[in-house]
Formats: structure tokens, sequence, C-alpha cells
């Protein structure tokens, strides 16, 4: 479904990517791990088009889509929900969502699918003629998350969606993806809440210093007892201990 | 009394004129989230446009007009917004407000180069008829002015609001990068506002020229007051660039009559100020929500 | 060198483009005639431009400029807060200067070496006053004035002499330079209805006044000094010109005199408009250079300036002068001048003033 | 370390260049660039309010305006320069504190317009007020400053006079922005509520960063007064803010040397452009919007630009040399 | 027992119709890690900001070692040791790293005088980098904090309030976007600032690992109100914050 062959870019000067290389398969969830600034956000710029790419390819159902614009990969049934915040502080929560289907052609699809998202996440139709600035924190990515659900893609690039949100609704998302992952659509995404994460995930993968350094089944790097101690906060337990 | 009520109904139409030239800024604030300092120019120029029309290619006035018109949405819209606005824009606003002072006195010495220095006369669009209001004169002209200022903002605010393009047009002011991963065509919603912009820059150089006659320096002091009237009336509302405006023209002219000639342009800023000091997001502006 | 520089400073750009333009091409004009007459004692005459956009610090720099750059005389500035600067550097230099302002104050300094083109608003204005006083019959006047140094010359000088002549002045409105909107300024003097009112302003401001009073039926009459009755204001105030009068000092109107009939009949076909009194006044300093420059018989500012001091030069043997001139000790000059009124969209002549 | 000492260098060898740069010249070069002096101490001010502190102002000209009168009129009645430029400097850091004020309520094109607007007020009280600054006639024959044997009255005195003055003024402005103060004002301008929140006083470095600025734009006027010898409203309304701010920019906001090399743009190259008559403010508008493209950051910005395109080579990830921890 | 550090009574804050806070009282103890969660949209972030000065309350007063600062700057506060992060990313971007951390600390050391004089860096660089060195950010010394990744901005806010060697600390979900390795460390420095200075924290947090292991004490709030308050255990077997919050 989306291969990445040897990918090297960075900002500027900088090169942050070393060599990037994976393949997900088609309706699979993918969860992507590794340390702070490993560059798992700029890999994901990458793919949608939004880093300076210095060499590689990256192909798309074996279509190559290297330095393709956000635009051409949204047309392509990729979407993306980048790490932060990313809602329009002046619009109102409503006008937000609608924005999340602006290129489709079928409007009465997407006002249809408005009210099934707001379904999923009541906090939205109470709130649906604030201005998105005025949400909390976790209120704007519930915005942001329900958003990307808007259209109907292929492939979901979804940059840490647990930040912020509460825990009830960190399952509401991840049952989502699973949901989504069940009707075909395939799915990357980086979750530092990396054990619930790769526990609903099929795949993961572990990059630091802008490389894959592994790539498995999501349950064999649960497992691995090197990428618990260095990733995912090993020695939490023996902390919990005294 | 005559003279209170003269002095109020030429304020008020005044005001409209300083309000179709704020309005352009208010436009280009919510659309683009930058100033245009260059403002001033743009309504200055058409007129010289259709003035080049008539003298150079011999056309009539109102296929001058015309012309005049596509022309300004071709050099202050596109070419504005393709040589200017795209590469400046991600550097930042206070940039884009440099390079537009820089524009404004391109064109207007472009104009007092290769046009004249002189001011010029221009035909007015309206018969001169004069309406009497008890002793007080308003003019045909004027009361148009009032009029199409009004629907301006009217259409505007509804576009802006009430149609996806123009939201798209609020989302790309306010946050391009998300706009951008959206597929919202940035680019595309750019030109829109500044075709728009232009286009109300050509209309009100039209309607006021002949007032203020043709001249290179005249977008100076205009484009002040009309940056002036966007920010009391709030610049993040189309509707307070119209009550910015009206607000300085009558205050002007009170201030001139009752008060004082020499601290004419004074007085006004002083109460403005402290309008501001009082609501800072400006009159009719509102609040940017949470900052913390 | 077989030429001899004259140092053009005026106001190219800026406010005071419009007046500091024209004075350019007179100036251009005079020189092409100049050489073609052979120049002046042999030498041709070359124009060095320097433009002060209007702004007094970079008059006197380019002033001080012209005078790095070898000039013989200076030619400008216009508006008179340029000039009382920038003649400080001239005078420190012992370089004569042709100025087109008209403020007072540019020869109440003591300054040997400037002179004007023009008669200032001290000699100007008052002749307007008999005007006021026994034609028109006024019992109370308005002023209408621009509030630069220009137009508050002017005002001071009109105060004073309606004070002498009995007359009350009931309205005093003031407007800023390239103001827009004169519906106040004409309120307020509809309101004070007076027997007539002084207009003092620039070209634009005088068009954009007359506009409004139409508008608003001022019914007095209109009197101006000199630029009132310019043809470009009647071009631009259109039809609401019509009856203004104004006293002038050159005009390319008063085509009766033969030497200005042929210059704006040149400076037209030169330059396709037809030339202000800047322009002659311009045109007339590049002569008088050249003139008094034959009569001293050197290039020697010195010389040239005690020359000029009480001297009056005629039209009968200096034909380019235009009109009989004479420069006093301070370098206020004098000639006649005329009461003008716009008729029918055109100034006619309407009585001479002799030199005061 | 070494990047002070680069600085350093560069310093002095600007200061070496703007001590040779009158020798031999007329009295006309030597005056123009006694005023990019003058001008690039109006800019430094400037450059600390908006460049390092953020705050926009549009009212420099009238600080200038502010010194200039005070240290005319002063010295007109007979006091020293030296006696007189230091009230106009205190004159103009009290009105900048009050100046200051509305910032802390106001921000972005509000604070522009309260600025715009006092330089406005400023213009119309010096020209109406006759009686104190002489009106549109504007104030004349100031006489400069003499200090024993060396007099100023030759243009090429005042210069080295001006340069002495604007040396010490960048040697204030160096100390101010590399104490913790210049941090703090940088702190206010990226992030002034995490500022706020981390112990920083905002309000008071708001008002400092206004009324330092005005300062220097209150000692340029200072020098303005004996230089040119004739002040007058018009020379400080509004466009010459813009002018000064026009100098920040084009030099590079926030940078220290932006101020010189802006103003030396904004006065000099003009002048370099003269020859080209009526056409050179068309250009000169035209090279700063081109040069605003290409070199957004300012001529400051433009060496950085330079060296990456001449030695574009790739630059490694700074965690790259700690290695992986997972092998 | 000696008087509270933070001592909060009766705060309310609505936002037009909206009421973010409705009432909230509490006491913390000096040593104390306490532990707010709460839906999204409870009033947490909210209540912080009032407890801070950053937005005015309603109503309510809050006190600091027994000192009432209801109408205090967030700068004085700052001042007399209470320090804050933000749930969103707050760092100066265009300044670097070092100096990012330097500044959270200056503003304490001497006077605005003697900071005028005083040495470019207010003698804090060791301390800087040893604070930069902990959250494992040397080699981005000197870049601006603004192109750091998230987690690594998150870590730099977190330097920054500890720069300031702070009485009382407010974290606003100081873990989002933070590896869980880092979490570790952060959590343990935590833990260690706790015993040997006695600082006190009040941390909001979704991450219900993180604050299980290393509060004291949690108070939930929902809809701007609290509705529960215990140690972990008992929070974690509350039937209503299971309904509420945490989920099935
Ligand atoms: N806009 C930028 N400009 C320059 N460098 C950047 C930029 N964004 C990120 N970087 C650098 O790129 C590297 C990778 O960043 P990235 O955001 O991809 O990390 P990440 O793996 O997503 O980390 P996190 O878990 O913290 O989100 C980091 O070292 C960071 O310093
Ligand atoms: N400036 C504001 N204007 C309007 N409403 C606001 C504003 N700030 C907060 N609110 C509202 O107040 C409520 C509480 O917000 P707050 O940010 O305190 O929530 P929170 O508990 O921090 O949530 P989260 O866990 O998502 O961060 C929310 O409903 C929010 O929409
Ligand atoms: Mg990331
Ligand atoms: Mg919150």
């Amino acid at each position: 479904m989306l291969e990445l062959k040897n990918v090297h870019g960075g900002y500027g000067k900088v090169t942050i990517l070393n060599g990037v290389s994976f393949t997900i398969p088609k309706a699979s969830i993918t969860t992507v791990i590794g340390p702070n600034g490993a560059g798992k956000s700029t890999v994901f710029k990458a793919i949608f088009g939004l880093l300076n790419i210095h060499s590689g390819q990256i192909l798309l159902d074996g279509k190559d889509v290297t330095r393709q614009s956000p635009r051409q990969m949204i047309e392509q049934g990729v979407t993306y929900v980048p790490q932060g915040r990313n809602v329009v502080p002046q619009l109102s929560v409503y006008h937000n969502l609608e924005l999340g289907g602006i290129t489709a052609s079928d409007q009465d699809r997407v006002r249809a699918r408005i009210e099934t998202v707001m379904d999923q996440f009541p906090m939205l139709r109470e709130f649906r003629n604030r201005k998105a600035i005025e949400l909390s924190g976790g209120q704007q990515k519930q915005l942001e998350v329900a958003r990307a659900l808007l259209l109907d893609p292929k492939l979901i690039l979804i940059d840490e969606p647990s930040i912020g949100l509460s825990p009830n609704l960190v399952q509401e998302v991840f049952r989502t993806l699973i949901r989504l992952r069940d009707q075909g659509v395939t799915i990357l995404m980086v979750e530092q809440n990396a054990k619930a994460a790769l526990a609903m995930s099929d795949d993961g993968l572990v990059l630091e210093l802008g490389q894959t350094r592994m790539h498995d089944k999501a349950e064999t790097l649960l497992r691995d007892p090197r990428v618990g101690q260095l990733f995912l906060g090993g020695h939490i337990e023996t902390a919990q201990s005294h | 009394m005559s003279q209170f009520l003269q002095v109020m109904l030429s304020g008020l139409a005044t005001g409209s004129i300083y309000a179709l030239v704020a309005i352009g800024f208010t436009l280009v604030w919510q659309a683009a989230q930058t100033v245009n300092f260059a403002q001033g120019e743009f309504v200055m120029l058409p007129a010289f446009f259709v003035l080049a029309a008539m003298k150079l290619l011999g056309m009539p006035f109102w296929s001058a007009l015309l012309l005049g018109l596509a022309i300004s949405l071709l050099v202050l819209g596109l070419l504005f917004k393709k040589l200017i606005v795209e590469p400046i824009l991600p550097h930042g606003g206070i940039t884009l407000i440099i390079a537009t002072m820089a524009l404004g006195i391109l064109l207007k010495e472009s104009v007092k180069e290769f046009y004249s220095a002189e001011a010029q006369p221009f035909p007015s669009l309206f018969p001169a008829r004069h309406l009497d209001f008890h002793g007080a004169v308003l003019s045909l002209q004027d009361i148009f002015n009032l009029v199409l200022c009004l629907a301006i903002v009217v259409s505007l605010t509804l576009f802006l609001n009430r149609t996806r393009t123009g939201r798209c047009m609020q989302a790309t002011a306010q946050n391009p990068a998300v706009a951008e991963i959206l597929g919202v065509n940035v680019k595309r919603m750019i030109l829109y506002t500044f075709l728009i912009n232009a286009g109300l820059a050509a209309i009100a150089s039209f309607l006021i020229t002949p007032v203020y006659l043709a001249k290179f320096s005249n977008g100076e002091s205009l484009g002040l007051i009309a940056f002036i009237a966007a920010i009391v009336g709030g610049f993040n509302q189309i509707r307070g660039a119209l009550v910015g405006g009206l607000l300085i023209g009558v205050l002007d002219n009170l201030t001139a009559t009752y008060v004082t000639a020499e601290y004419r342009a004074a007085l006004p800023l002083v109460l403005l100020i402290a309008v501001i000091l009082v609501r800072p997001q400006g009159l009719l502006g509102t609040k940017e929500g949470r900052a913390v | 060198a077989d030429t001899v520089k004259l140092g053009m400073v005026a106001e190219l750009s800026g406010a005071g483009a419009p007046a500091g333009t024209n004075w350019r091409d007179g100036i251009k004009i005079a020189a092409e005639e100049i050489n073609a007459e052979g120049g002046i004692l042999g030498k041709k005459v070359q124009i060095d431009e320097y433009d002060t956009q209007t702004d007094p610090q970079v008059s006197r720099a380019l002033v001080q400029k012209a005078i790095d750059g070898g000039a013989y005389v200076i030619l400008g500035t216009i508006y008179s807060g340029s000039t009382m600067v920038n003649m400080l550097v001239a005078q420190q230099n012992s370089m004569p200067q042709f100025v087109g302002s008209e403020s007072p104050a540019v020869v109440q300094k003591g300054n040997p070496f400037v002179f004007r083109t023009s008669s200032g608003a001290q000699k100007g204005v008052p002749a307007l006053t008999a005007y006021f006083k026994d034609t028109l019959k006024a019992k109370t006047v308005g002023v209408a004035w621009v509030n630069n140094e220009f137009g508050k010359g002017g005002h001071t000088v009109f105060l004073k002499e309606m004070e002498k002549a009995g007359i009350k002045v009931i309205a005093d409105v003031p407007s800023e330079q390239a103001q827009t909107d004169y519906a106040a300024d004409v309120a307020k003097l509809k309101q004070a209805a007076p027997d007539a009112v002084f207009v003092y302003m620039n070209q634009e401001e005088s068009a954009r006044f007359l506009i409004e009073a139409k508008k608003q039926s001022l019914a007095m009459p209109l009197v101006g000094e000199v630029t009132l009755t310019e043809a470009k204001v009647i071009e631009l105030a259109a039809g609401s010109a019509e009856g203004a009068i104004a006293h002038v000092g050159l005009t390319a109107t008063a085509t009766d005199v033969p030497g200005i009939a042929a210059f704006a009949t040149k400076f037209e076909a030169t330059f396709k408009r037809k030339p202000t009194h800047d322009a002659i006044k311009g045109y007339i300093g590049a002569w008088t250079t050249k003139y008094v420059t034959e009569m001293v018989g050197k290039f020697d500012g010195e010389a040239f300036s005690t020359r000029m001091h009480g001297l009056c030069l005629k039209v009968a043997d200096h034909p380019k002068i235009l009109m009989d001139t004479c420069w006093d000790d301070t370098g206020e000059m004098s000639r006649p001048s005329f009461m003008v009124q716009v008729k029918n969209g055109t100034p006619v002549v309407i009585g001479q003033v002799p030199a005061n | 370390m070494t990047k002070v000492n680069k600085g350093f260098i560069v310093a002095a060898l600007l200061l070496a260049v703007a001590i040779v740069a009158p020798i031999g010249q007329g009295n006309y070069i030597t005056y123009t660039l006694a005023s990019w002096l003058v001008f690039s101490i109006a800019a430094m001010g400037l450059n600390l309010t908006l460049g390092y502190a953020g705050q926009i102002s549009l009212a420099q000209a009238s600080f200038m305006a502010i010194g200039a009168y005070i240290t005319a009129l002063l010295t007109l009645s007979g006091w020293h320069w030296m006696a007189a430029m230091p009230l106009g400097v205190i004159a103009c850091f009290i009105v900048g504190l009050l100046l200051g004020y509305p910032a802390l309520r106001l921000k972005g094109h509000f604070l522009a317009f309260v600025t715009l607007a006092f330089n406005t007020l400023v213009f119309l009280v010096l020209r109406n007020e006759e009686w104190l600054t002489g009106g549109s006639y504007g104030l004349t024959g100031m006489p400069r400053p003499g200090f024993g044997l060396f007099t100023t009255m030759k243009q090429f005195n005042f210069y080295y006079f001006t340069l002495a003055v604007t040396v010490l003024a960048a040697l204030v402005m160096w100390g101010i922005v590399r104490s913790p103060w210049g941090r703090a004002f940088t702190a206010l301008r990226e992030n002034p509520i995490r500022a706020e929140s981390l112990g920083v006083d905002t309000r008071r470095i708001t008002l400092l960063a206004f009324a330092i600025g005005s300062a220097y734009g209150g000692l340029a006027g200072s020098l303005i007064a004996p230089l040119v010898q004739f002040i007058e409203p018009g020379s400080f309304g509004l466009a010459h803010s813009l002018r000064i701010l026009l100098m920040v920019i084009v030099g590079g906001a926030g940078y220290f040397g932006g101020p010189f090399l802006g103003a030396a743009v904004v006065i000099l190259l003009p002048e370099m452009l003269r020859f080209t008559q009526g056409y050179y403010l068309i250009i000169y508008s035209a090279l700063v919007i081109v040069m605003l493209i290409f070199v957004p950051a300012g001529l400051m910005g433009m060496g950085q630009r330079l060296r990456e395109k001449f030695w574009p080579g790739r630059q490694q990830r700074a965690d790259m040399a700690e290695g992986a921890r997972l092998k | 027992m000696s008087k509270p550090v933070l001592s909060v009574r009766n705060i309310q804050k609505s936002f037009g119709g909206i009421k973010a806070v409705r009432g909230v009282s509490f006491e913390v103890q000096r040593g104390e890690i306490l532990g707010l969660i709460g839906p999204n949209g409870s009033g947490k972030s909210t209540l912080f900001n009032c407890i801070l000065g950053q937005l005015p309350a309603d109503t309510g007063e809050v006190e600091v070692n027994g000192k009432p600062v209801s109408n205090i700057r967030p700068s004085d506060l700052n001042k007399l040791g209470v320090g804050r992060t933000f749930q969103q990313l707050s760092v100066f971007p265009k300044m670097t790293v070092l100096d990012n951390v330097i500044l959270a600390g200056q503003e304490h050391r001497g006077t605005m005088l003697s900071r005028l004089f005083g040495p470019g860096d207010a003698g804090l660089t060791a301390e800087a980098e040893k604070m930069i060195e902990f959250f494992r950010l040397t080699p981005y010394r000197d870049t601006p904090a603004g192109s750091l990744s998230y987690g690594q901005q998150k870590l730099v806010d977190a330097a920054m309030a500890f720069m300031a060697g702070p009485d009382l600390v407010l974290l606003d979900e100081p873990a989002g976007g933070v590896n869980l390795t880092m979490l570790a460390n952060l959590k343990d420095r935590l833990v260690a600032y706790n015993a040997e200075h006695g600082t006190t924290f009040v941390v909001i947090e979704h991450n219900m690992e993180f604050v299980m292991s290393l509060c004291t004490r949690i108070i939930v709030l929902a809809e701007g109100a609290v509705i529960a308050e215990g140690s972990p255990a008992e929070i974690r077997a509350n039937q209503t914050v299971i309904d509420a919050y945490l989920g099935g």
C-alpha cells in the first residue's frame, strides 16, 4: 500500500531523515515509535509532501508520489492529522469540521458525516457554534481527529492522537481506528502512548536518528526487552515498586 | 442648525469614502492577515488607468472605466499577489508591510514620472445634481457612495461568513498550514482576496477622483485615514470599516467646524485612542479568543 | 571649461513636485534659448538638476552638493520652508540664488545673495487691499488659507492689511496641505457670511475648495492671490471656478504681453501643457542670470549680487525679462501685476495693478 | 566566544572605514555621511523597540523631533550642547515611557495606530505652537558645539564629533542587548505570556523598550539640530518615521548591525541613484521590494544566505554524534 | 500541620455563558504531589490560569504560603517561587535552547539594575547546561527552540519551570508527547526534587500510568467542579470517575 524507499530529507541544510525504508500493507494499523526527535513526525511530513526530500522514493499503491503536494495527496485518498494544535482559530467548530471535507465533491455526504462524527464526539455538537480557539486543549484535539474522518481516505497519517485526550476518548479514537481498518482503511500512526497503541496495532516500527531500526509485528516489539527498555519506559515498573 | 446638518451629512459622505478604502484593509487582514500600506496608492492608480485609456487610446469614458477596472484587477490583484504577496507573505507580516510601503512609493513615483506630477480632472459618474435637506446640500454622488458602501459591507460579510469559499479564505488567513493540509487551494484563496481588493480599490478610485482630483500623491493621506478607520472599527470585522470610516468622517468635520481647525487632525485621533484603550479590539472588532 | 553650471535645486518629487517640475521646465526653455544665443559670456549653460523631495533638510544638502559640484548660481527652491534653510548655505558660499518662494521671511534675513523671481506675499497681498476696499466695498471678509509656511505668510500679511484698511475679518479658516474635504471650511464661511472671501491655498487645494464652495452655493466673491485663477485650477475645478478673482504677478494668460505669449506657446509646444507662473518664474531666473552676469562681465557671485541690488531691467533692453522688473536691496522684486477673473472658463484680465 | 570575536573584528573594520570615509571628500559627502550616522542612532533605538522587543512603533521621528527641538531651543538660548543633549534624551526617555503605556494593553496594528497618532500629534504641536517652536518656519542657526580648541563648525569636524557620539551610543546599546535585559526583550517579542510566567516583568520591559528606543531617537534628534542647523515640523512627520522603520527592516530587524546597514542603504542609495534623475525613487523602491523578496531577513540575513548558497553542503542532524541506542 | 503551600478557595470562572470553573476549593500541603485530572474541558487549565494570575477569576481567593495572591501578576507570583508549564507548546521559538533555559532563571538573580550591568548570562550557563543535559537536549543547546520536535519542546518547557528553583510547580500535561523513557526520567526528577527540596507539585495529566504512580493525592474535576478526591487507589476504584473519565 505505502512504501518508503531509502528516504533522505530535512529542513533547510539539516538532514533529518537518514534513509527511512518500510512498507505497510493495506488495511493494517502500523504504529511508529521512537525517542523524541527521532524523526517520526518528519517521516509523516515527507509522505504528505511537506518536506524537502533529498533522495529516495515514496510509493502509494505502487505509484510514485514523491514530492507531491498535500493537495495531490488528498486527491489520492491520504489524510493527515499533524501533531500539536491544528485548528482554524476564529472559525466555529462546525465550520472547522466542514473544512475537513472541503475537497469532497459530494457535500451532502460530508454534512451527513459531520452528524455522525458529532455523535461519536458529543462535545463537538454541544459546542458547534463556538470558535475553535476557545476550546480546551483536548477538545481541539477531538475536533482535529473528527475532522480527519470526514473524507473516505484510504490512508490516514495520524501523529500522536492521544496527546491531551482523556483516557476514555483515547480508547474511543483507538476503537474508531480499528473500525476503519476493518473497513479497509490503512492507518499509519505515531504514538508515545506506545503500549496501548502497539496492543491494537498490526505492525510496529521503531525509528531512531532518522532511520528505521526495527519493523515487525506489533506483539513482537511489545515483547522485545530492548525496545521496552529504551522506548516503552522500561523501568516504570521498577519505579512503581518503591 | 443647517450648518450642523451640513457638517454631519458631509462628514457621513466623506466617511463613506474612507470606509470604502478601509474595507480593503479589513478584507486583506481577514483573508491574508497582513496590512497593505499601498492601499492608498491602490485607490489613486485606477483613475490614472482610465485617464490614460482616454488620453492615449482615445477611448470613451465608460469603456475606459471598464478597461481601467480590468487593468486594476490584473495589476493590483493578480500581479501584486504573484510578484509581491506570494514570495514575501511566508516571511511574516512586518516584512510584507514594508514591501507594500515601498510599493506605495513605486506606484506614486511611477505615476508622477510617466503620467504627470500635476493634478488632473476626472469626469464624474453622476450628474452634478444636489439635493437640499433643510439648508444642507448633499450631492447625488454622496448618497450613492453611502449606499454602495453599505451594500459592499453587507455582501462581503455574507460572502466571507456564509459561503464555503469565504470560509476557506478565512482559514487560509488564520492558519495557512492547516488550510493546506486540509486541501484548501491556498494560492487561489489568496488570489481571490487580492482580486476583490483590487476591484474595491478601483471602484473607490472611480467614485472619489471626480471630487479629490487625480493626483499621484492622493494615496498618502487617504490610505492613512482609511487605515485608522479600519483599526478603530475593528480590523477583524468588515463592518468595522464602515463604522470607523463614518466616525472619522464626522468627527473630523465636527472638530474642524466647532473646535479647532489647527488641530483638526489631532482631536479625532485623541478620541479614538481613548476608544481603543477602552476597547482594545476596536469598536466592532471581536476578541481573538484564548491566549493561554 | 566652456560651460557654466546652474544648480537647479527644486521640488521635483513630494508635495511640491508640480511647482518644482514647472520651475525646472521653465528653466530648461530658458537654457535652450540662452545657448542658442551663445550662452553666458560665451559659455554654454549647463543645468544640473537636484531634487529636494520637498524636504528642507535634503534641499540644504543638495545646495551644498550643487556648490561642491561647481555651480555658478542656484536656481530654487520654491517652497519657503526649504528656501529658508538652504539659502544659508548659498550665503556662506557667496552664491547668488534665485528663489521661487513668496514667503516674506525670505528677504527679511539680511541675506545679500537671495533674489526673488516673483514678489513676496507682503507685496502681493497688499495689492489686493484696494480691491477689497474700493472695488468690492467689503466691510467684512473671511479668509481660507492653507496652514503651511506658504499660507501662513500670506495669512499674516492679509490680517495686517485688513486691520489697516478697517475691514473686519469675521471668519478665519485654516486648512491642511493636501486636504481633500472642504465641507467644514465652506460651511463655516457660509455661516459667517462675510462680504468677500480671501482664498490663499496651493493649486489642487484651491480647486477642491472651489468645488465645495459651488456645491454649498457660497455666494460672496472669492478672491485669491495668484493661484486661484491659474489655468490648472480652472481645469481642475471645471465650472466651479467661474467668477473667481485673483491678483497675479505674472500669468501666462496675460497674452497681451508679447514675451509671455511667446513663452507660453513655446512651453506648450515642448511640454504639451500650459505653463504655470512657476514656469515663468524659473524662466526669468535663468534669463536674469545671463543678463546680469553679462552686465558684470565675469562670473563672480559677489559682484553679481551687488549689481542685482537696486537693479531694474526693462523689457525694451532685455526682452526675456517679459515685464519691467526691479529688485531692491533685500532681494525683493517688484513689477506691475494684474487682476484677473475667471469668465467662461478662462481667466480674463480685469485690471492692472502698478508695481509697488 | 569566537562568535563575539568575529563580531568585534567586523566592528573594528567598520569603524576604521567610518574614520577614513570623509577624508578627501567634499562638504556634501561629509554631510551625508554624518546624517547616515545620525539616522543609524535613531534606527538603533527603533531596532531595540521593534527588532528586539517586538513592539511596533511608528513614532521614532517624533522622538527625533523632541530631542532636536529641546536641543535647538536650549543651544539657541546659549546652553552648551553637552548640557542640552542630556535634557533632550531624558525628555524622550520619559515621553517614551508614557507612550509605552498603551503598549501594555495593545498589540500589533492597534499599537501601530497609537504611535502613529502620537507622531501626528507631535507634528501638529510643533507646527501650531509658534511662540515656542517657530511654527512651520522652524528654527534656524543652531550653533555647533565647541570643545576647547576642537570646534565642530567645520563639516569635517562635525562628522568626527558625530562619529564619536555614535560609537558611544553603539557601545551602550551593545551592553544592553547582551545583558540579561537583551534576553528579556527578545523573550517579550517571542512569547510574552511565557515570559511573564517565568518572572520577566513584561510591563517594565515593555516600557523600557519604548523608553530606551525613544531616548536613542532623542539623541539622534539632538545631533540633527546642529548638523542641519535648521529644524521644522515637516522633517519629523510620519513619512520620516516610516523611513526609519524601513532602515531597521532593510538592515535586518533584531540584528545589532542592522540599523547601520539599513540607514546606509536608505540614505546613501538614493544618493548613488541620483544620476538616474527622476527615476531614482522608482528604482530605489523597486530595489527594496526585490531585496525583501530575496533576503527577507534584511541585509544582515544576506550573509547567511550567501554562505548557504556558496557552501551548500548538507549538515548532519544535531544528535547524530550521540549514536543510536538501539543497535 | 504547617500552613498549606497553596490554598484555593471557591474559584469561579465563566466565559460568556460557559461556566468553566464552578467554585473549586482545595489545599496543597508542602511536599505533596497533587494530581489534577478530569475529562476534556472540565476546567483544569482554566483553574491553573486563574490560580496563576493569567486569567482574572470571577470570584475566589488564592493563597501561596499563606499570602493572598489573587490579584498578583504572574511574574510576581513566579518570583514568590511558583513555576509552571503550559499545556500547549510554550517556548521562545527563535531563541536557542540555552537562552530559553537561562532566561527562565535570570529574573531571579539580582535586581533589575544589576541585571543590566551584570554578566550576559547572569552566571547561569553552567546550571542551564546541567538542566539541558538532564533532559537529553545537549546536542540542541544552540538550536532555536522552535525547530525542535514536539516532545523536545515539551521538555524545554519543563526544564524552564525548574530553573528558578521553585517552591511550587504547576504542570499542565507535562507528559503529552514525551517518550515513555524520558517520561520515566522526568518522573524521577520530580520525585527527587520533591524529596530533596520539598518542592510541591500540582500536575494535570491524562496519562493515568504517570499520574497514578507519581501523585500522592488526586483531585478529579468534571464540568468545572470537584467530583472526587483521594489517593490514587481510591480514585482508580471510584465508579463516578470511571464513568466520567477513565472509561471501561
Ligand atoms: N521545523 C524544523 N526545522 C528544523 N529542524 C526541525 C524542525 N522540526 C523538527 N526538526 C528537527 O528534526 C528532528 C526530528 O523531528 P520530529 O518532529 O520528526 O521528531 P519526532 O520523532 O516527531 O519527535 P516527537 O516525539 O518529539 O514528536 C528533531 O531533531 C528536530 O530538532
Ligand atoms: N477563552 C475562552 N473562551 C471561551 N471558552 C473557554 C475559554 N477558555 C476555556 N474555555 C472553555 O472552558 C472550558 C474549560 O476549559 P479548560 O481549558 O480549562 O479545560 P481542561 O480541563 O484544561 O481540558 P483539557 O483536558 O482538554 O485541556 C472548556 O469548555 C472551554 O471550551
Ligand atoms: Mg513528532
Ligand atoms: Mg487543559
